[in-house]
């Protein structure tokens, strides 16, 4: 059987969640290995939150948030654009393939494309893999 | 002092029914005037004979009456010092400024001319006394104007009876895909208003109702409403949609500018508040056949609160205000024949290429153009808009439709340059090799960043043609724009696969009804006439009576959104004090006339 | 810690979640959650029965905490939060799992979305236990409102807030309050006396019991936020002393307008050299004077009309003045009225009479032979002297749009559109309010389209042309929709705060103020003193961008604390 | 190179009927409507435009208001009711005053009392002259045989001489519209072969007005060319047929078939065009000068007048058929000698003139741009796509 990752979802309140939602209200279909997170802004996405889901055992983080000016609190989304970039240095460094974690922007009117990235990104996910936190993890828990 | 009057009127927008014999007649025994003179229809004035006349009578103050006097006013100025007399003296009667029309326009027109001769403005001697007001505000129209000014007043803690004509609120705005210049999602924005609306505790959303009848007076009126059957529980409704899973009727999408079907029993849109499904009794076949047949949706419903023989009802509301916000509607494009809507399928008017270009429309934002589909239970061939469809290669839009047109709409539509930039944007965004043609006559980006986008757009590589395009025709199944390029001083003629008509607006069905029950002028195009162009652009003839967005004209969203606060502000005055002005008619001319009196300035 | 005593119930949603979801299995597997006390499954949870279920069970079992696991919460976690605060359970103790917009509706695999449900309802749980107790906070509401500039804006809103019986302070710089606007004669499209509207609003300003007018005035400092603001202004007496008033006010609205463009920095119109070339203020005065003649003392025989002028160029400003078109009508009816024996022509780029009114005003420009001719965005026409012989003064030479040549206009007098610029005083207002400036200058509004009015620092307003070039009706509304935001609040009488803010751990605050400038509300101070910042909660939107910012994790996101996102964060992975 | 606008030129044409040209804003509706509005005459937007601005030099040398034959769609579109066709118009009355070197044109369209004064001068002339003719030569009781009243010989010598005159007129008044439109312009490249080449057009466009039928409204055309070729059926009769015309009492079936046809022809299309004026039932019947109306009257009493005379030569009455051959020439000689070189007649000779030379400036436009096309393309806004 195809192994089936999990990914975890941070999502901005107004924008994102909203266009989750309008996928739902609109039956778009979309592989069921996203579990969504509420946060009211993405810059309230402290980077330690995507590690703490990876250390948990997700294979993959998705980070959304309003288009570039179109935050409901003015800038918090440039935040976050500048935030990401540097924690997926910080995590290429543990060896945690860049894919693992993606940043995208969707309105509240892009219920179609939320459900896309989500297929796309646990398409990509599967021909990726466990995450290797999750790996070692394991392994630690065998050798015990 | 010696006041001489001279009447004159200007040919066009005249408020009509002013008796100016009368009026002269009464302004003659006014004190101090010396002289009262008719000039008639547009008189051509010249100074210098003026200049004889007015130092022959030795007149201190001149006053000029009739509709839009200050047409003549330079001309009274230069006499005045020509003739050696303080040019300042020069005051207007200015009649239809301030609202001289219909029945009692002579007397109204009286006294704007007794406020004139006495050099006191009009709106200050004419300022209604107060009077006892009821706290609650009715708001007709749930679009963007309605939605905010419900919002403000209902945040004050004030109670808000906003009254909607269709299944929902939203308006127009719900159904763009950007707005300019900001390119921010219209849902984005909204729809987070519409949700608080839907949950106020100070707002009685009444959706899918139409306001009857007004009567009463300022601080006191009392409306009655009828709401219509929705025959679907509102509150009970999870919009779950299996009712119209199960429904056979498919009717156009109003949501979607009829570039998409609905069923007989629909939600508008997803998002829609209420967020409840609502029966179209125009398309229901169990509503057209008295339950003789169908009937599906009330069986299937799991919660069954569809209820198919519901009957409308009738409340009555008291207000102390009313806001109007009643918007518009687009102009049914295929009355400009030349610009072939309604026969060449791929032309579309910007609120259908609103729908199509938008995320959640029917393509899914896919600009494609319409493809010939047999369809098997009708036995014809039409055009269908697939998502999978072939994208335009070439897009020309034109400005102006039926806007700026003797013909048509004389006046200027205010919104349709920056939306239709807008839409060269979105094409080439979607789709960065295709062609893409602006036809224009001025390119009216005066707003806060409009410029600075109109540039933008520039930069894009779209072809802004200076001239506004004459005819769309088909030349063997390729569509063919042709207008004259001012600039390179050509006619030109370009093949393209989709043409987008920037309509024009015009007011709302039946608010000429709603104009006369509220006893509120409209201008000659029919948009609600405010009380004074410059210093109450948000008040009306009637007290507590306030009209705010597109209603009383064109204009884009941050100005109607301004109205809409600004309208609040006049309906939490009266809610929080108890008190408000009256109508203008109330006051009498002897009134005005008495306060003009005391306002005189001691000179 | 022993988890609080948790009660989950799984909406059905009809069948909207139970053909994709198996909600009894849920329910079954959410009773062995830490804490849960009760787990159920029902048809309709928002229905009435349902609500009536959940509050007996808060009693029943003595509950602590809430899950429900339903439709989005953005339709019905209201509903929810009511149905507990019946039964005495704090609103923000209650948590949504929406498992039918982002589960059941969305998926096709009833296994799948079965253990998803699971994951979504173990992570409410889990979240929920970390929940707090929270009270929405109030604070209080001074009444009273500065207005800052006496212009045509500045006026409508105080007059609009006095009316409604509430204190008003309108500071004003000059000695006498009617703006930009007192300097006009006539308003475009209809020529009505703009001086009545003025006198009318001053003369009503003035004699307000409600308004307080200082002119020669100019505010110092503002202190403090929304509803509780302490304003310092400088008053300047007749006779050059300058006392300082101190005044609490609750809310501020700037309506400092606007200056003109200097119109000799545009040299190529030859103004300041060339006698006969005017401003259209310096017209206006000649309107006033009944005199429109040349420096001679000649009667012009062409006057030409320039718009544009130190507007939509790109060495000057790139935006639009917005009503310079309209007045150039104006005046192009005002010359045909004094002079008829005139011709009149008119300069443009675009026209730009987008108004109520304004093309019908332009029609009729047209109508009374106005000679019209559009130059390019970018060019501009320039002004030389007329040689010995030709029957006029100057000629003005445009590449001209509409018929492809160069043109020579004859030219005796010129009037000159001069645009909008932000006042020289714009940077230290918005200093002192502390609101901000986009690059032209103008002041910020906190949202283009829906908060036209309103900046990003709360309780202070801006109307009229300080926030973009604008006409009279259009800052008269802006006015009037500053003060109706603000009666709004003070209707009310005290602010009401969203339970939902960040506070600052002043012993983990290293002091560094990282966060200071990372709020766009500025709602987090420092205070020097205790070398620690701290949250001004009537300011914060609860956006949390501070929080995630703090290098010492010393802000706190009331009800999305680390603490509660880390439990769903497990939750979610099981 | 500045050319200099003059504002007080539009106050020069309104007499010549441009009342609204001011009005136009220049969205260019007219000139994309216009089926004759091609690259290199783009009108009628154009001329309007230099009439706004006073180019007058511009004005005089354009051809494009001959091009024009008011088949009113511009103006029916227009948004802000300019008139572009009754501008088309006006101008081209202005033009004719224009070419015309004696100033008696310009004397008749900005005054119809002129116009009207003249004619009615003109026709006493020649009634006092030919009756004091006839009476010194013949008697008013014989109209024809040796002793007729009016032989017509010798009113044949006077046709060719008064033919001669007006040839003479329009010619010199043709260079000058040559002069004007193509002379003077130093930058065109225009050849003898050019001019040569397109002689044929002359004939043809006189004769069939061809372009005419290219409007959307094909009525007028028809009407238009009934008219005209009645004209000059009857003009060809009366120069080299006069005598068998004149001849009876029995009828020459040779040329009376044809006379009956023309005098049909010119009765039946002078009501028309009078009724439509009158009924205003198109746009380019909305606005009629005083010269329209003259010129129409005019030509139908003169038909009217023709064929009294001929009934009643025909029914023996001799006295009474020379008395109103009296008539008839004091009315067919003011409308040879004044509408034809100086009013609306003289279009007849300038617009197939104007379509002949247009044709031959296009030759040599397309030649001399063949050099700097590159150039011109990369200037235009539009691109490629731009269909030929």
């Amino acid at each position: 059987m195809t192994f089936e990752p999990k990914i975890v979802g941070f999502l901005c309140n107004w924008c994102s969640y909203s266009g989750a939602d309008l996928a739902g209200t609109s039956r778009i279909h979309y592989a069921p290995n996203i579990r969504v997170i509420r946060v009211m802004c993405s810059a309230r996405i402290d980077p330690t939150f995507v590690i703490k889901a990876l250390a948990d055992g997700a294979d993959g983080v998705l980070v959304c948030g309003c288009h570039p000016g179109d935050c409901h609190y003015s800038e918090g989304n440039y935040k976050t654009m500048r935030r990401m970039p540097l924690l997926k240095r910080m995590l290429a460094d543990f060896g945690i393939e860049e894919e693992r974690v993606r940043l995208e922007w969707v309105s509240a009117s892009e219920g179609k494309r939320f459900a896309d990235i989500v297929d796309d990104m646990t398409e990509r996910l599967r021909e990726l893999g466990p995450s290797p936190v999750k790996m070692a993890l394991a392994g630690d828990a065998g050798e015990r | 002092m010696r006041i001489g009057v001279y009447i004159c009127r200007v040919g066009v927008e005249t408020g009509d029914g002013a008796n100016l014999e009368a009026v002269g007649h009464y302004m003659a025994n006014l004190p101090l005037v010396e002289s009262v003179r008719s000039l008639g229809l547009l008189p051509r004035i010249d100074p210098e004979a003026m200049a004889d006349e007015i130092a022959a009578d030795e007149l201190d103050r001149i006053v000029i009456a009739g509709d839009s006097p200050g047409f003549f006013k330079p001309a009274f100025t230069r006499a005045m010092s020509l003739a050696g007399r303080e040019p300042d003296e020069v005051r207007l009667a200015s009649f239809r400024e301030h609202g001289v029309s219909g029945d009692g326009a002579t007397e109204r027109a009286k006294a704007i001319a007794a406020c004139a001769v006495y050099g006191v403005p009009f709106t200050l001697a004419a300022r209604p006394m107060d009077t006892k007001w009821n706290p609650a505000t009715l708001v007709i129209g749930g679009g963007i104007a309605g939605i905010q000014a419900a919002l403000e007043i209902a945040d004050g803690g004030k109670r808000v009876y906003l009254v909607e004509r269709t299944g929902t609120i939203g308006g127009h705005m719900a159904m763009f895909d950007k707005t300019f210049p900001t390119l921010d999602c219209a849902a984005c924005i909204l729809t987070p208003k519409m949700v608080a609306v839907g949950q106020h505790p100070m707002i009685e959303l009444l959706s899918y109702s139409e306001v009857e009848s007004i009567s009463g007076v300022a601080g006191a009126y009392r409306a009655t409403v009828l709401r219509h059957a929705r025959r679907v529980k509102e509150d009970a409704c999870v919009a779950c949609g299996i009712c119209s899973d199960v429904c056979p009727v498919k009717v156009p999408s109003e949501f979607d500018a009829g570039i998409a079907d609905r069923k007989a029993i629909y939600i508008p849109f997803p998002q829609a508040v209420p967020n409840a499904y609502i029966v179209d009794e125009a398309s229901c076949t169990f509503v057209q056949t008295n339950g003789q047949k169908c009937g599906a949706c009330a069986k299937k419903c799991p919660k069954e609160c569809i209820d198919l023989d519901a009957r409308g009802e009738v409340l009555q509301l008291e207000v102390g205000s009313v806001i109007v916000a009643t918007g518009y509607e687009v102009l049914d494009a295929s009355r400009l024949e030349r610009y072939g809507y309604g026969v060449q399928p791929n032309v579309l008017t910007a609120l259908e290429f609103e729908r199509l270009t938008n995320a959640s429309g029917p393509t899914g934002g896919r600009i494609v153009t319409k493809s010939l589909r047999h369809n098997k239970r009708k036995k014809v061939d039409e055009w269908v808009l697939d998502p999978e469809g072939e994208s335009p290669k070439s897009v020309a839009i034109i400005h102006c439709v039926g806007s700026r047109d003797a013909n048509y709409n004389a006046y200027c539509s205010r919104v349709c340059c920056m939306y239709s930039l807008k839409f060269a944007h979105l094409v080439k965004e979607k789709l960065p090799d295709a062609a893409c043609y602006e036809f224009y006559i001025d390119m009216r980006a005066f707003g806060k960043g409009y410029e600075a986008f109109f540039e933008r757009i520039q930069d894009e590589g779209t072809f802004i043609v200076r001239g506004r395009s004459a005819t769309v025709t088909d030349h063997a199944g390729q569509m063919v724009i042709k207008g004259e390029d001012i600039l390179s001083d050509s006619v030109v003629e370009f093949p393209v696969d989709m043409v987008l008509l920037a309509v024009g607006l015009v007011p709302a069905e039946r608010s000429d009804e709603l104009a006369r029950m509220l006893g509120v002028p409209r201008d000659e195009y029919g948009w609600f006439t405010e009380a004074d162009y410059n210093g109450d652009p948000t008040g009306t003839e009637r007290g507590g009576v306030y009209v705010a967005g597109v209603c009383q004209g064109p204009k884009d969203i941050p100005d109607t959104v301004a109205q809409a606060s600004a309208v609040a502000a006049r309906a939490l005055e009266g809610a929080m004090t108890g008190r408000g002005l009256q109508s203008l008619a109330s006051l009498s001319l002897s009134d005005i006339e008495a306060r003009a009196k005391n306002l005189v300035p001691a000179s | 810690m022993a988890e609080p005593r948790t009660g989950v119930f799984i909406c059905n949603c009809g069948t909207n979640i139970a053909k994709m979801v198996d909600c009894d299995a849920v329910a079954e597997a959410a009773s062995s959650m830490p804490g849960v006390a009760v787990s159920r499954s029902y048809k309709y949870m928002c229905s009435n029965p349902g609500q009536e279920m959940i509050a007996q069970d808060i009693a029943d079992h003595g509950l602590e905490r809430v899950v429900v696991a339903a439709c989005s919460p953005r339709m019905h976690e209201p509903t929810f939060r009511r149905a507990a605060e019946t039964a005495g359970l704090n609103p923000y103790l209650v948590e949504m799992a929406n498992i039918r917009e982002q589960c059941s509706w969305v998926h096709d695999d009833a296994v799948a979305a079965t253990e998803k449900a699971e994951d979504l309802v173990r992570a409410a749980v889990l979240r929920v236990a970390h929940h707090e107790p929270l009270e929405r906070l109030t604070v209080d509401m001074c009444p009273n409102t500065l207005v800052i500039g006496g212009g045509i804006a500045g006026t409508t809103a105080a007059l609009e807030l006095a009316d409604a019986g509430e204190l008003v302070y309108l500071v004003e710089r000059q000695p006498g309050l009617g703006g930009n606007v007192g300097r006009v004669d006539l308003t475009a499209p209809y020529l009505d006396s703009a001086r009545d509207m003025l006198t009318d609003r001053i003369t009503r300003v003035v004699e307000h019991p409600d308004v307080d007018v200082m002119v020669n005035s100019e505010l110092k400092r503002l202190d403090g936020f929304v509803g509780n603001f302490k304003a310092t202004i400088a008053v300047h007496g007749p006779d050059g002393a300058e006392e300082e008033r101190q005044v609490d006010v609750g809310s501020v609205i700037v309506c400092t307008g606007y200056r003109e463009f200097d119109a000799a920095r545009a040299t190529h119109f030859g103004y300041g050299k060339l006698p006969n070339v005017v401003t259209s203020f310096e017209f206006e005065r000649m309107l006033r004077a009944g005199r429109i003649e040349t420096k001679e003392g000649g009667l012009p025989q062409y006057v030409a009309v320039v718009h544009c002028v130190g507007s939509r160029s790109e060495e000057f400003n790139g935006y639009c003045s917005r009503v310079c078109c309209m007045t150039a009508l104006k005046y192009a009816h005002e010359v045909k009225s004094a002079l008829p024996a005139s011709y009149v022509s008119d300069v443009y780029v675009d026209m730009h009479a987008f108004g109520k009114g304004c093309e019908d005003f332009y029609r009729r420009s047209a109508e009374v032979k106005t000679l019209f001719l559009m130059y390019g965005k970018g060019e501009h026409p320039v002004v030389r002297r007329a040689d010995p012989g030709d029957d006029c003064e100057m000629l003005i030479t445009v590449d001209e749009q509409l018929s492809g040549e160069t043109i020579e206009l004859p030219a005796d007098l010129i009037i000159l559109m001069v645009g909008m610029e932000p006042r020289e005083d714009a940077e230290s207002v918005a200093h002192l309010v502390n609101i901000s400036q986009d690059k032209d200058g103008w002041f910020i509004e906190s949202h283009p389209k829906l908060d036209p009015v309103a900046t990003t620092t709360d309780g202070v307003y801006i109307a009229g042309a300080c926030q973009a070039p604008k006409d009279i009706p259009d800052s008269v509304a802006q006015a009037r929709a500053a003060a109706g935001r603000i009666l709004g609040k003070i209707s009310k009488g005290k602010l009401e705060i969203d339970a939902m803010f960040a506070e600052v751990d002043e012993d983990r605050c290293s002091g560094c103020r990282v966060c200071n400038e990372i709020c766009p509300y500025s709602a987090i101070e420092f205070d020097a003193a205790e070398r620690r910042s701290h949250v001004i909660s009537a300011l914060c939107k609860a956006c949390g961008a501070c929080v995630a910012t703090c290098p010492s994790a010393a802000i706190k996101a009331r009800h999305f604390t680390d603490a509660q996102i880390f439990a769903e964060i497990a939750g979610v992975l099981g | 190179m500045a050319i200099r606008a003059n504002p007080k030129l539009i106050e020069e044409l309104e007499p010549y009927g441009a009342e609204d040209v001011m009005k136009c804003y220049h969205c260019g509706n007219c000139s994309a409507v216009c089926p004759f509005s091609q690259d290199p005459y783009v009108f009628p937007r154009k001329p309007m435009r230099n009439l706004q601005l006073g180019l007058e030099e511009k004005l005089e040398g354009d051809l494009d208001p001959w091009l024009c034959y008011y088949c009113g769609e511009c103006s029916d579109q227009c948004p802000r009711d300019a008139e572009p066709g009754e501008t088309m118009m006006s101008l081209r009355r202005w033009l004719t005053s224009r070419y015309d070197w004696t100033g008696i044109s310009r004397l008749f369209y900005r005054s119809w009392r002129w116009e009207l004064g003249a004619i009615i001068l003109v026709a006493v002339i020649t009634a006092i002259a030919f009756s004091l003719f006839g009476l010194s030569q013949g008697s008013l009781a014989d109209y024809d045989g040796p002793n007729a009243f009016l032989p017509s010989s010798a009113i044949h010598i006077f046709d060719w001489a008064l033919a001669v005159v007006l040839l003479v007129l329009l010619l010199s008044n043709a260079t000058r519209m040559w002069w004007f439109t193509m002379g003077r312009d130093k930058t065109l490249r225009t050849s003898l072969g050019g001019y040569v080449r397109s002689l044929w057009m002359l004939p043809a466009h006189f004769l069939t007005q061809i372009r005419y039928s290219q409007c959307d409204r094909k009525a007028p055309w028809v009407t238009h060319l009934a008219l005209m070729l009645s004209y000059v059926v009857m003009l060809v009769l009366i120069m080299f047929f006069l005598a068998e015309m004149a001849s009876g009492p029995s009828i020459d079936w040779r040329v009376h078939v044809l006379g009956y046809l023309a005098t049909a022809g010119l009765v039946v299309s002078t009501i028309l065009f009078l009724r439509n004026r009158t009924k205003k039932s198109a746009p380019q019947y909305q606005h009629s000068h005083e010269s329209d109306w003259i010129f129409l009257v005019l030509i139908l009493v003169v038909a009217l007048t023709g064929i009294l005379q001929h009934i009643l030569h025909r029914s023996g009455l001799d006295v009474a058929a020379n008395v109103t051959y009296i008539v008839h020439l004091s009315l067919v000689v003011p409308m040879l000698a004044l509408e034809v070189p100086f009013s609306k007649w003289s279009h007849l000779a300038y617009r197939p003139l104007a379509i002949y030379l247009a044709h031959v400036r296009a030759i040599a436009l397309a030649r001399s741009r063949q050099g700097d096309e590159a150039a011109r393309r990369g200037a235009e806004p539009a691109t490629p796509l731009r269909a030929a």
